[in-house]
């Protein structure tokens, strides 16, 4: 990765736009909403490894996606340890 | 191929990201060139800040004479394996020269009077090897193939020089199959 | 420990800067870039209070993408930029983000005296046992017998314990860490911040894209997983015998005391000039 | 009145006091330390801060980030220390950051000579760190010129944003002379512009019509990027040549756009001079005793006392030595201005008088040069 | 035959290994650390020692200190680390150890941009530490010549006592060439030499015939004293101007004595040239290409390509353009090498040609000014 | 234990150099020089086989008069210097004398490296807690509140504690006694030099010249006086509590541990390198 | 007294060792010079490495009008309280000019056309008030005594100003003991 | 103090001569035989304080010399602390 000019700098996007961002379904006791910034992701794939409920699953392009939304514990593992701020997991009372 | 009638040189610009491995295979279009064709080349590279990734290009030039200015001035070939590396580079090829771009990454040319050869690169690479790294051998291939720039010879001895042991054949898989649509090519065209 | 109410980090970062960052895909540079900015969040520091300033390296890049009062300054001399910056606005938080070669290789002295001196300010070692900006030679706190481009043959130099020193040398607050323990690094460098004094936060993190791929430490996942298991609580490691310990990053708070700091100090020496006059 | 007995160092304390420099970091070293010393006593009562840091890169360190946080800064060494300086004043330049550099010339090279004077560093105040960038220096020969002069540097420092070297030498440094100290009220001080404009319209690098962008102090509201690195007018890095190249253009354009402020000298009797002595720093002393003495003898001798010797007067000098025959250098170096002046008036023209063993150059040795000798 | 495609930077560490260079301590930084890498590869496998230092000012000193212990030694490094070693450089010229210091320029001031080409730092290498000093400084611009003027600069450093600085740029130092590895049993080297007298009768500093002393290494036998004071001829500090004087000359003399053997160019039709174009390193290859084109419309134009850039090889100029109209000095700075051309030719002769944003001169910007556009 | 031969110092010091020797009368920095040829003496070394490096400084000044391979190098860099000698010239005992500004202060990172790269060199230390040469500025060493040329209202800084960061930094051996116990310093410096590994002797001495008459001490006896009546042993200063220990100058060997070599293990780099050759 | 007919100055060199007071003499000579005599003064010195001791010197140069050269060309007054500084120094007093010895300190005076005056100035400094660092000031007596190089009453001044809290009194007593000598000289004379 | 030329280097002797050198007198039991190399003391005055046994004392110009020589119990505290090695105390049996 590498730092350009700032014309791409301009062209970003203040916040940037949720990508993969499912509303988890309420049934079985999902605890957070997670959503993913596809624009900011690089794909690491840290928060799939490590989810502890297996929450999130890896695309065919190597992007992960919320695949069991309602596994989410809100433990935050995610969130607190994605390099690229790039996931953001809200509680759901 | 020249650009100028005076000296006698044929310049070519590889450009993609980093990772892509595009400074490698210029080293290795270099060495088949300098080495197994026993004429002279430079190759010179660009990258981003410090020593990581990010977009890089590398440049080859070869000619039987002496090579003064080691960067393209004004390119026989451009292989550009990103859209960003395209746009910056597409308007520097000389008339009637060559664009090869991975047409899955790159979408258009601007570029006019030049000979647009589009391949799915990495596709190709994946399919012949299994292994998206031996895209830039795909890409010499096709762009050897095309351009003659060294002899096949050269371009299969160099590149089994620089191929970790064990991945020679994997390799020459990769450049075979880089030639083969450049025939391919040429037989359409 | 999970915080409740999710952080909104763009609140905090540049919106003119382009994403996503520079660092290589899963390095963990990012991480303690998060684990600063929730910090700074719970803390509730004004943005136009908070200064970071960093040296050179991937991990001098951490500010430029924080939306504070930021500079990148030259190799190794972060610290003493940070002192003259804290002295002339003592009402700005300083923190200094660096890379152990940063902090430790040339920026060793620098870091020496700003825990002698006990200026509050407080410092961010991301220790990834490697020079990861120029390609991976090997740093002050590379293992023994670790490969980098510079130790071909495995590296002879022992490692610079960071926090020992940061201790002997006399800064307030010193505290390690691992990027797998963000949470705790969310505590350590809160309680850093808010020190009043020299604080030191040791975050062990990784570089896969030189020191992991000559030393076959797989990817980031494996990098990551690996922090998890080679480290321990001080309390577990008080358990182990030396040799075992000496294999561990032992995380923890390696000294937290209370001394006079400079600026409070300094005082002194305007008030006995101003007697003097 | 308050006339004192002062030496050229304690001048370039009272000086930075009175341009308002309210922060000083430094390391000792022969025979710069009185300006430390003097700083260290009485910064506390201005309401300033002093700070020994533990070498000279970390001075000119601390002296920077004070910059930015908003207090006037300064720092004084000598040869070694400079040297160690050198690759922060690129930072500052790079940066834009204004702080005023004292360099006390000792023999050189390397630990040379400490206590010995020399003017052996006037090509390496220009030429010391790495890459194309603008400077300022000043050479004072006077102990009142260390005061004025450092006011200078200040102001330009502020003015322009950018560092200025106060670039004097062991002489003046340690001579004394009747002083009269000015009240500081009545001294002329550039200081920092307001920023008309909020925090998202700031631009740190931004083009104005001045060349030169209003500096932000950190902690004022304006959260911006500082960094060595090739960056755009928001301070953040760029490879893109259409951002490298008008900073360039800019900071280099910001300095000789200004020449007529910048530059500074005294010219005596040049018109009709036939032989034309250029010189600086302590030996302008020198210089004009031995004219004065040639022209007791009616030779025609002209005299230029460079105080601004980077950028380098040329026009000035191009025009005083236009109809002189010969230009005599006299300098305690091998010839290092002597290179410059001959580059503006030819080679030919241009007899050099150096010494370069710690003592002065002498009178009579410039009188030789004038009467070809 | 051993043909290779190698880039500079590693020609540069073959090169020191065929001079017999043992020792390596240095700093990471790009766009050098592949000498680094490539050393620490084959030093211990060709008997001799790398160590990567703490910083810069460590690394040259060490370098310098192996160099006192016997072993030949280098560092390598670009513009911040070259502005770290300044001290040392001048500490190296005041004690006359020999030892070679690499600068790979990449593009200034300040971080600059670390990957980008330059040729900023050509004054800073003269005049970059403080005080009066010779240095000798090579420019290749092959890859041949990395490997060559690598040999060259071992050789020179140890023949007359002194630092020598390798001083390439970017492009050389990452352009890969075709390169013939020659069989180091073939390549020349000066060793340092044997001491023909005993303990007591050893003078480190000494008045010889050839203005160099031989140099005894630390453990040899001879106990003597080095400092970088100025010393007498035992290497003890004096201030006594009848040894500080002849120290001076002494080590200006070993240099210009020998300016025959030192200075390197190469000439390319210069005779009945109307226009002459005077360049180094990487802008040498825009200039050849720029000259060929050039004449290929029966232009008049030469070509001097300068090798040894300190000293500068100024009678070779000064011939080379005596009948020049217009000498073009094409450079990757803002114009530093042509201040001296400017100086030897006139300035009014000069025309430059300058780009200062991490690209190299191109062949075009070259034919421009040589057809006066 | 006083030697029973008396030592010829004169067999060790140049006969061609100025005596008396630079330093003011009774400066300490000449106690430790006639200490240090005694445990050189005592060791039997060849001449010709030790090299004495030093810094810039009074301190810096001792190896002019020692009749070994001796090199007065740049303020604060000896060490580098010192390490690159060591490794081209492994069989020379190296030696390297600094003053406390010059080791601690604009040295203090190539200590750091010196010690964590546990070189076999011994490293003196002369700490009269002030810059002497330069007429008595304040260095890392001057303790709280004392007065200097550029602290005239008193010292704000810290104490930089030189031994304990030495063994927190990886020194083999640490020591620490003053001009007055000279003796002691005889025994610290032979243990020193026979160490195989990185060793520090910190010799505390006085300035009075500048540190004395700055701070009304009186003269070069009182001051020797001082140290006697202000610094204790180890089993002494046990006997104390914190406040007490910290207000005296405790002698003794604060560390001496067993552990690779460098040059060693440089071996095995050779080794390694002639394998994959 | 001027050493050259076009320009006024007058050069005086005060010579000894470290810790002799030879620095701080010049300083209260130019100091009374340009401040309490109104004139112009200029002091420069020399002295061993770095801070400390060894041979030291202070040059002083007073004139009426503006002072270019600071250093002593040609000195009209030469204090030498070593055998060593006299050595040095002695063969650069112009014609007529002074030298001004301790005899306890300093042998033989190389010099000729000369006025050689030889007093035992520190034991006068014990003498006249127990301290042997009044030296320097006795040597200040005895200079401005014979050469009026500044006049009494600035010399007074400048020693008070001087002279540490407490210790004027003695500091007058020295610079008085050091005008009596001269007086003797010239009476003698 | 301070360091000059060479010149005076050369002319400086190997060895400094003992200027107050007294053989002690054997009866009352004294065990070293105390030299002091008048050119090389500085008259710091050290020796004489710290001396054990008050041996030496200060002559008017502030420099030792031995005064009771038999009171010497070769205790070597002058010689290990001159800092101008200008004492050496020989042992006698
Ligand atoms: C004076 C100087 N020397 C060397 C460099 C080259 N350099 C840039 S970053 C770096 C080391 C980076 O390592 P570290 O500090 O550990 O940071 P990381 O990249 O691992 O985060 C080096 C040697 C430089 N920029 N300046
Ligand atoms: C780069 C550099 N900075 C500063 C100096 C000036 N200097 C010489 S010695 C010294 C400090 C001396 O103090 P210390 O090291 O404690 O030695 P001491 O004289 O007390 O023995 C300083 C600051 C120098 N020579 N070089
Ligand atoms: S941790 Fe972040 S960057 Fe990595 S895969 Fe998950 S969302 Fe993407
Ligand atoms: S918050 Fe925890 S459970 Fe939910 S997705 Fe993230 S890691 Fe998995
Ligand atoms: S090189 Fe290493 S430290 Fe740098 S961004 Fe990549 S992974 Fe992180
Ligand atoms: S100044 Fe201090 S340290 Fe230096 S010689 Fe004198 S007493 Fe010793
Ligand atoms: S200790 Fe040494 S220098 Fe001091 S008075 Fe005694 S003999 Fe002389
Ligand atoms: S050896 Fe001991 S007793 Fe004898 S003179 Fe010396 S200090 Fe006194
Ligand atoms: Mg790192
Ligand atoms: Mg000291």
């Amino acid at each position: 990765m590498t730092e350009t000019g700032s014309a791409e700098n301009q062209a970003a996007q203040p916040v940037a736009p949720g990508t993969v961002s499912e509303t988890p379904a309420k049934k079985k006791g999902p605890r957070g909403k997670v959503t993913v910034f596809g624009t900011w992701c690089k794909g690491c794939g840290i928060c799939v490894a490590f989810c502890p409920t297996g929450v999130l699953s890896l695309d065919e392009n190597g992007h992960p996606y919320v695949e069991f939304a309602e596994k989410c514990s809100a433990c935050h593992w995610c969130d607190t340890h994605c390099p690229d701020l790039a996931i953001i997991v809200e509680p759901i009372e | 191929m020249s650009n100028n009638k005076s000296i006698d040189r044929t310049e070519i610009r590889l450009a993609g990201e980093g990772g892509q491995g595009m400074i490698l295979a210029g080293i290795i279009l270099g060495e088949a060139a300098a080495i197994y064709d026993s004429k002279n080349a430079t190759q010179t590279q660009s990258y981003g800040p410090e020593a990581r990734g990010g977009a890089s290009r590398a440049e080859v030039v070869i000619s039987n004479g002496e090579i003064d200015h080691p960067e393209v001035i004004n390119a026989d070939a451009l292989v550009a394996l990103s859209q960003e590396a395209c746009d910056k580079y597409a308007g520097n090829v000389r008339r009637d020269g060559w664009i090869i771009v991975d047409d899955e990454k790159v979408g258009r040319v601007l570029a006019s009077h030049v000979k647009i050869v589009r391949f799915p690169i990495m596709r190709m690479a994946v399919e012949a090897t299994g292994k998206a790294i031996t895209t830039n051998v795909v890409a010499l291939g096709v762009l050897v193939g095309l351009t003659n720039a060294v002899s096949r010879e050269a371009i299969e001895k160099a590149v089994v020089k620089r191929a970790p042991k064990g991945t020679e054949e994997m390799n020459m898989k990769a450049l075979a199959a880089g030639f083969e649509a450049a025939q391919d090519y040429i037989g359409r065209g | 420990m999970a915080h409740e109410e999710p952080i909104n980090y763009y609140e905090y970062l540049r919106p003119n800067k382009k994403y996503p960052n520079v660092w290589c895909s899963g390095c963990g540079i990012g991480v303690v870039m998060g684990s600063l900015i929730r910090a700074i969040d719970r803390i509730g520091l004004d943005k136009n209070d908070v200064a970071v300033v960093s040296g050179i390296g991937c991990t001098g890049r951490m500010p430029v993408y924080m939306d504070f009062n930021t500079m990148h300054t030259t190799h190794g001399r972060a610290l003493a930029f940070a002192t003259g910056l804290k002295i002339s606005r003592p009402k700005l938080h300083v923190i200094v983000v660096m890379g152990d070669g940063d902090a430790m290789a040339i920026g060793g002295n620098h870091f020496l005296h700003a825990c002698r001196r006990n200026i509050d300010m407080t410092a961010i070692v991301v220790n990834n046992w490697i020079y990861g900006m120029t390609g991976g030679q090997y740093s002050p706190t590379t293992p023994l017998n670790a490969r980098a481009t510079t130790a071909p043959y495995g590296n002879v130099e022992q490692a610079m314990p960071i926090c020992e020193v940061a201790a002997a040398a006399g800064a307030s607050y010193v505290a390690r860490t691992t990027v797998y323990h963000a949470t705790e690094m969310d505590k350590f460098l809160e309680a850093a911040i808010r020190k009043h004094g020299f604080s030191v936060v040791e975050t062990v993190s990784y570089c896969h894209t030189t020191f992991g791929r000559l030393n076959k430490r797989g990817g980031v996942v494996d990098m990551m997983r690996w922090l998890k298991d080679n480290s321990v609580g001080q309390i577990a490691a008080q358990k182990l015998d030396e040799e075992e310990k000496a294999a561990k990053i032992v995380r923890g708070v390696v000294c937290d005391v209370e001394k006079p700091e400079y600026l409070d100090l300094y005082q002194q020496v305007i008030d006995r000039a101003m007697e003097a006059k | 009145m308050d006339i004192r007995f002062i030496q050229g160092n304690d001048a370039i304390a009272w000086g930075a006091l009175a341009a308002g420099c309210r922060f000083f970091g430094g390391y000792p070293i022969t025979p710069s330390t009185e300006v430390a010393e003097l700083m260290a006593r009485e910064l506390p009562r201005h309401g300033g801060k002093f700070i020994q840091m533990e070498d000279e890169i970390a001075s000119l360190a601390a002296v920077i980030g004070a910059s930015v946080g908003g207090l006037k800064s300064m720092t004084a060494t000598s040869g070694p220390g400079f040297s160690l300086m050198q690759e922060h004043i690129g930072y500052a330049a790079m940066t834009e950051v204004p702080c005023v550099i004292v360099n006390v010339q000792r023999l050189g090279p390397s630990t040379g000579q400490p206590t010995a004077a020399s003017q052996g560093d006037v090509m390496q105040a220009r030429w010391g760190t790495h890459g194309d960038h603008p400077i300022i220096a000043l050479c004072p020969y006077t102990v009142k010129q260390c005061f004025d002069l450092t006011v200078a540097a200040f102001n330009m420092s502020e003015k322009y944003r950018t560092p200025v070297i106060l670039l004097t030498d062991e002489v003046i440094g340690h001579m004394r002379e009747k002083f009269e100290m000015p009240d500081f009220a009545t001294v002329e001080r550039v200081e920092r512009p307001h920023i008309p404009v909020p925090h998202e319209w700031y631009r740190p690098y931004g083009d104005t019509p001045s060349d030169v962008p209003p500096m932000a102090n950190f902690g004022d509201g304006y959260r911006y990027h500082i960094t060595g690195l090739f960056h755009d007018d928001k301070g953040y890095p760029t490879q893109r040549l259409d951002e490298v190249d008008p900073w360039i253009d800019r900071v280099h354009r910001k300095i000789e756009r200004n020449l007529e402020d910048i530059l500074l000298w005294d010219e005596d009797e040049v018109e009709d001079a036939n032989t034309v002595v250029v010189t600086y720093g302590a030996s302008v002393r020198s210089a004009r005793h031995a004219v004065k003495l040639a022209r007791a003898h009616r030779a025609k001798v002209g005299l230029i006392a460079i105080k601004t010797i980077w950028p380098f007067p040329v026009e000035a000098v191009e025009r005083a030595t236009a109809h002189a025959r010969r230009v005599v250098v006299p300098e305690m170096n091998l010839g290092q201005l002597a290179l410059e002046v001959e580059r503006v008036v030819g080679r030919r023209k241009v007899t050099r008088v150096n010494i370069a063993n710690g003592e002065m150059v002498t009178p009579q040795m410039i009188l030789d040069a004038i009467e070809g000798k």
